[in-house]
């Protein structure tokens, strides 16, 4: 069985180096690589552009790396969430490149499935459109969107197996199954890691092929951003 | 009076039909949920990756790998399914939702909405908005009438960095409620309780129409 | 809960029209909606044009509506099996329109994505080019591709559930799931048909929002193309 | 003497190495997958939907739901995975298939290659063979060297419909072993047990190049 599995976070990340453009999975706090942002904010790698939808929140999920300005673009379609990201923004430390959540997702996909552009209606009308091509498709305009690759992609699955296959839980999948397939190189973190043979084929909602290394992460906090409850 | 954000809630669960797909954003939309009738039967996306979206967990059921596109923990309903960001604007890309609830900070005549930045003050961004906006077949916005200062955010032209342009059919607000005309404006279709005609013509700056008798809403 | 079934085949097809565009799942004959095609050829329906990668066997699959001169147009990627197609097509009495396998399967995703249109390197400096824009990306010169649409899309799951839920088997899979979200009305045949609520969210490869009706298949015969054993 | 297509699968299961993703065509490419040797890993994509496929299976595990690109029976083995047609291509085209393995009727010196269509004889269609050669980085082709009656199909330029232009990177034929330049023209790296370079320069109509002396295969 070909093995991606690494055995630790430090061996995941040793070749992240400055400037890299990055992928985060995770919607809010749900379904982030714990491990790997923690051992980023250790090692401090600097000057990284992050692909992610949200931008974490002050001191949990990728507001870590804000908070230690390791973080030179973001990448994300929705930040409302985290302060230090909004005044790093406004006082110009942090560039920033705002997309509709949907059309984040297709360019993240489409980088993984080999279409370098693509139409959507999305945006047409508004800043996201400045410079960008619009189309006329049954009377609807719309606008030309690339591919979104990275040197590196991280997600976070529930299940995982030493081929590299990956079972998310709940909403926790959002943005990683795309993600893991727009990576030149993508890293895996998974709360539970099994052998090859173990998972259900069936099952299985990132196949291995995406996956180049893979490890069980030492512990999730998985803290929760808006608690309610009846 | 004018109504609080539960009774603009309540007034939007009644156009919620049998067997509709509804997406809920952010703020009032969410609350909508809780006064949807008992006898029909709706399915609720959340664009995060969840169709079949139910209430709140109870204290022991709470899980942090299943929460809403507010980031709110959610549970979900039989005949719920799970998928990724990508799907899930896939489903709203292609029309499969029936309906779509949004707040808004401005709303124009022409149906124009802005709800995503204010410049050099506040940028969430604008998450799903857009492509929602740019989409659905049927946008309904949940707002108040006037900004905190008294300004009307129903509109000749929106002021603030647009979301969408012609998109919204029908608007809630604490005043009335009001379809946005395809040729433009909007028409005054119901009074809030104890809200008059005037009070609304006095609150909007867009061009309102109004025609023969306003009945009040039943909420 | 949002009901889809319907009590039989019939009635999952009863207001297919003469000259409708309809896609069907399936790869050769693994993954076909046997009963509905069955259906279709008894009701005698005319003048179809099918979105299907295959094209069936003399006798079974889209071979029957072949046989029976129901089809004016196929859209697939291969048809190395079917003499009658192969008969039909060479005298003209067929339409027939070859489309690389991979370009089929994304312009029947964007069709259900609301996406109309792509780039593909698929086919480029081939006759599946003529008349088609090119434009390069990265130095690789690409094809414009539009959506796939159909009028009803007609797809086989192994279980589903009352709420239109489909899970499929195996290489069963296939073109199935795509072709359920390209249909304006999907009709899902099933193997196992049970209530809401008694499958795994988790595991769902298609949710119920792009299945119109379903119904549980009478019967199934599965016929194999090319039995190979050990 | 020439190979069979048993010994033409024999030589191409050298090229297969440890770790490799693996996509097979329909035909001798296939046999491929009989002669890998044991102690290596690999796993064949099949685009139908599966990545692991493994050996046909015995009488009583025949699955009809269990197929391979040929349509033929076949396993999974530990670590394999199912997908829709959508997400095999996806992989296929963002490069993520160390090597493929296909047929083909015509190969030019440019790299050109043609295997779906005969003009006004045989439409078997392109199948997934024009997405692969589109996109895959390491191209490699299984084929007869001549036709049944006698004519060369390694050519100057392909004379049936192309697939794909200046893709092929090697030839495995019944005669011998071939890389297709970059600048064009096929050169001989290894004869067929018996062939000569004489028999490989008579059946080729394409340029060949025959640099020094050329090693006699070892299967």
């Amino acid at each position: 069985m070909i093995n991606k599995t690494v055995t630790n976070v430090e061996e995941a990340i040793h070749d992240i180096h400055d400037g890299a453009t990055i992928m985060f999975g995770g919607f809010g706090l749900c379904g982030i690589p714990e491990n790997c942002i923690a051992a980023l904010q250790k090692r401090g790698t600097k000057n990284l552009t992050c692909i992610s939808n949200n931008a974490g929140v002050d001191g949990f999920g990728l507001g870590l790396l804000l908070a230690t300005r390791q973080i030179k673009k973001m990448i994300s379609s929705y930040v409302g969430e985290n302060h230090e990201f909004e005044k790093q923004l406004l006082s110009g430390e942090l560039e920033v490149e705002l997309l509709p959540q949907g059309t984040l997702a297709e360019r993240i996909r489409a980088g993984g499935a080999g279409i370098p552009a693509f139409y959507t209606p999305a945006g047409y009308g508004t800043e996201v459109a400045e410079g960008k091509e619009v189309r006329v498709f049954d009377g609807k305009p719309h606008l030309l969107e690339h591919w979104l690759r990275a040197d590196f992609s991280i997600v976070k699955a529930w299940k995982g197996d030493t081929a590299g296959n990956l079972i998310f839980k709940g909403t926790a999948r959002n943005f990683n199954p795309m993600m893991a397939t727009a990576g030149k190189i993508t890293i895996a973190e998974v709360e539970e890691l099994v052998p090859a043979g173990t998972l259900d084929p069936n099952h299985i909602h990132t196949p291995g092929i995406f996956v180049s290394r893979i490890f069980q992460g030492e512990q999730y906090e998985k803290r929760i951003e808006n608690l309610t409850t009846l | 009076m004018a109504l609080d954000k539960y009774g603009i809630a309540k007034r939007i669960a009644q156009e919620v039909k049998d067997g509709y797909y509804v997406n809920l954003g952010i703020g009032i939309p969410t609350l909508v949920a809780n006064y949807i009738p008992s006898d029909i039967q709706v399915m609720l996306q959340s664009e995060n990756g969840l169709l079949g979206m139910g209430p709140f967990p109870t204290k022991d059921k709470v899980d942090p790998d299943m929460i809403n596109a507010g980031k709110q923990t959610v549970t979900t309903i039989d005949g719920a399914a799970l998928f990724n960001s990508a799907e899930s604007f896939a489903m709203i890309r292609s029309g499969k939702i029936d309906l779509t609830i949004l707040g808004a900070m401005e709303v124009s005549e022409q149906g124009d909405i802005a709800n995503w930045k204010i410049p050099g003050k506040m940028v969430k961004g604008m998450g799903g908005a857009m492509d929602l906006v740019a989409s659905a077949r049927n946008i309904i916005v949940a707002m108040q009438h006037t900004s905190k200062d008294g300004q009307s955010k129903l509109l000749k032209t929106c002021s603030l960095p647009i979301t969408g342009l012609h998109c919204v059919k029908k608007i809630f607000s604490d005043l009335g409620v009001f379809d946005v005309l395809p040729e433009g404006g909007f028409k005054l279709l119901e009074r809030a309780p104890g809200v008059s005609v005037e009070d609304i013509i006095q609150a909007t700056e867009g061009m309102l129409i109004v025609e023969g008798t306003i009945p009040e809403m039943k909420i």
